[in-house]
């Protein structure tokens, strides 16, 4: 099995990663891989999806041509509402995310670290426009953090470390990790398993991992 | 599925415990949770501390849950009522504390408890007596004071509708701190006079977003309290 | 003359005072004597009250049986609104006041100071319930505050002093003082007569004021 | 007689002058006042200090504001986007100067600066690289920054419909920064879709109070800034 195939698709990551969102929750996704979680979202579960330009109960994208240019999201995409929907402003927005009242931010990374530390907003390279957006205020408000992301970047480097490399979005803030090869908790005691995908073993994640592992699958 | 609603202002403030603090929305009689207050009072939970505008009148309401003794302080900026001496006879008698806060700075202390902003500051009360105790920064110039958030465990508040999801709207001059309190409460208690599905209330006109709001309970004609006081209700 | 029907009636003092709110003003008129003005602005002028309860563009009274308990003043009196009104919640409302956006507050004073010191919250006396409402956030925040009030209390005392005795609501904060006897500025040398009342004396008027007086009444 | 109507956005971004803070509204390109913002180009006013979320996108609206070399400095939360190179390349030049801000912080700080706040307190960026040169405080055992008030000599926002006091409603996500910066702006200038008499709104639905707004242009069918880039419009 190459590396390239080995584990799920981005698409079953979404997936999985859609599972463990409670009915009834509030939650917010981030721009790019996390936005595919609203798709899996299982039909039998009301989620509140927020999204901090102002927008509570998002709904799906809508048929072409019938979107509004004023109806967009965090990724300025055009979307439209849910029933029980709400408009507010970037205080109000803010408020709900910094006040705790999201239960959930679901996030990409550039890197995790061990500890929960979070990098995912500059990789501080020369040239590179800073560009930091929500984040920072996500990671330090919303409840729970799980980020969703390819276990390794493209020429295989870990993206879970033992220290991150990139400056931090925040420090300590990430509570679950779901990859393309596992689920993994931070715990006080660094990153564990609670889920191999199917056809991975615990090995082959430790492998692509830059940092201990630990093993806490249920018996 | 969401649906926030639960049968009776009794179900909706059984969860309140003995030491509580408790936001009471409402500006005199405007906007106050008369039916969630009684129900409070029926609960009996005591040693609350309570954030409000003021300290109610007459005997009914506020003023009533003052005089059953469950309130062992109230954080408060006018608590004087040309109808009820409930509250100054328990200061007097040294039965109740007070912490007396500058409506504004009241206001914007629940906002930043809502928001997660844990201290601000504010010129408001700079250079008086209300500054005791405080820590004083100039900013520009100015002498301000360092101000803390307030968070509660609890939020009773009265809207004109709601959804299911929570989302309310208010009455004209009765939303005042209410829509502060739902951000600020832990568990926040809505009574709205009219309850609706999700989608019958417009999004852009939405005042207060359901996710501030936990239980939503119909109380479809509220008492007013000038009414109440003027037929020398009390209660219970 | 006696003392007590020297100088203006309190009605009259209010109708003075509303002379001076410009067209286009938006202002807060506090409990009490303050809002007997706006039973006098003149015609044909257009002034946005704001009530700090959660109203811009307050109007009249409503007829007996026609108001409703939750549109009520400052004082908890019922109100009614104006074409172009708007509600909103305390932290906005007084982010109007803070944040400088009125043009003008009109209070009422147990004393007043040559340094425009305003004491009218609070007696301090014994057994009196500390009661401080919006008072100190309009006097911190408003563009202009005025004082409405009669020159001396019931037993003869100038209310305008060198030093208030009472609690201060707000330091140097007052503007302009409207009387029964007279119109009196706070400028950098204390109080000066602006104006006096039909019949009352620059003499009379400091006569019954508790600090130095300046004139500075047109020639 | 309050009438706060002008005839044209020229008129409107007249008094705007060299060196002054403007802040923007938008996320994106919703909320973003294109025909302010092209006003203000031919206006020329130079040297300004820009708040506002984005930087702009494609060579019209905000960007092309920057372009034109009107901006010396941008406060900004997100000043990249996929459509345009125009921010980038000054300031990988060094001609244009960034303050890069967590947009919920800019939020507060904007609202601060209406509101009378002159600093707050927030654990956003606590442990960050963004918080260089801020003071660190525990609230509660969490490290929280400083952050101060931020106002404008000018607003330029959007809104659906204004009437001639200057009440405002806004269309959908449109919303976004422009109530907050109605309120932090010395003078506010609202382009609206639709213009009404006082009453045209309903009291219970305002966004922003008229007392927020100093001149209202009536500007019928604006612009969408993603037409104008999938078009490749240029201003001027």
């Amino acid at each position: 099995m190459s590396p390239a195939a080995m584990g799920l698709t981005t698409r079953q990551v979404a997936r999985r990663a859609a599972q463990d969102i409670p009915d009834g929750s509030y939650v917010n996704l981030g721009i790019g891989l996390p936005e595919l979680i609203a798709l899996f979202i299982p039909d039998d579960r009301e989620i509140v999806l927020h999204i901090e330009n102002g927008l509570l109960g998002m709904g799906p994208s809508p048929e072409p041509g019938k979107g509004d240019p004023e109806l967009i999201n965090a990724g300025k995409k055009q979307v439209t509402t849910r029933p029980g929907a709400s408009y507010f402003h970037q205080a109000d927005s803010f408020a709900m995310i910094r006040g705790g009242h999201l239960d959930l931010s679901v996030l990409g990374a550039l890197e995790v670290a061990a500890n929960g530390d979070l990098a995912n907003w500059s990789t501080g390279g020369e040239g590179a426009i800073p560009a930091v957006g929500g984040a920072m205020d996500l990671v330090s408000g919303v409840k729970a953090v799980y980020v969703i992301t390819r276990h390794c970047t493209r020429d295989g480097t870990p993206k879970l470390v033992e220290r991150c490399s990139y400056p931090l979005t925040g420090a300590r803030v990430v509570d679950r990790v779901y990859t393309d090869l596992a689920v993994i908790d931070i715990t006080p005691n660094g990153f564990e398993v609670v889920e191999l995908s199917p056809g991975v073993s615990f090995d082959e994640v430790a492998a692509r991992t830059a940092a201990p592992l630990g093993d806490a699958r249920p018996a | 599925m969401i649906d926030k609603r639960v049968g009776s202002p009794r179900e909706a403030v059984a969860g309140i415990g003995d030491g509580d603090t408790v936001m009471i929305g409402g500006f005199g009689e405007a906007g106050s949770p008369i039916e969630l207050i009684h129900a409070l009072i029926d609960h009996g939970a005591a040693n609350l501390t309570v954030i409000s505008n003021n300290s109610g009148s007459g005997e009914i309401g506020l003023a009533a849950l003052i005089r059953a003794g469950q309130v062992a302080k109230i954080v408060c900026s006018f608590p004087r009522s040309t109808n009820s001496t409930v509250f100054p006879d328990l200061f007097n008698a040294g039965r109740i504390q007070l912490e007396l806060v500058p409506q504004g700075t009241l206001a914007e202390r629940i906002r930043a408890g809502g928001a997660g902003i844990p201290a601000f500051y504010t010129p408001t009360a700079a250079g008086t007596d209300l500054e005791a105790g405080k820590e004083r920064r100039e900013f520009n110039g100015r002498p301000c004071l360092l101000e803390h958030a307030l968070v509660a465990d609890w939020s009773l508040i009265k809207a004109r509708t709601a959804d299911s999801h929570g989302n309310l709207v208010y009455n004209k001059t009765a939303r005042n701190f209410s829509p502060l309190m739902a951000m600020a409460g832990r568990n926040t208690v809505a009574q709205a006079s009219s309850v609706v599905k999700p989608g019958g209330l417009d999004p852009e006109a939405v005042i207060t977003p359901g996710i501030f709001v936990d239980h939503v309970v119909h109380v479809p004609n509220p008492q007013h309290e000038s009414e109440l006081v003027a037929r020398g209700a009390r209660y219970p």
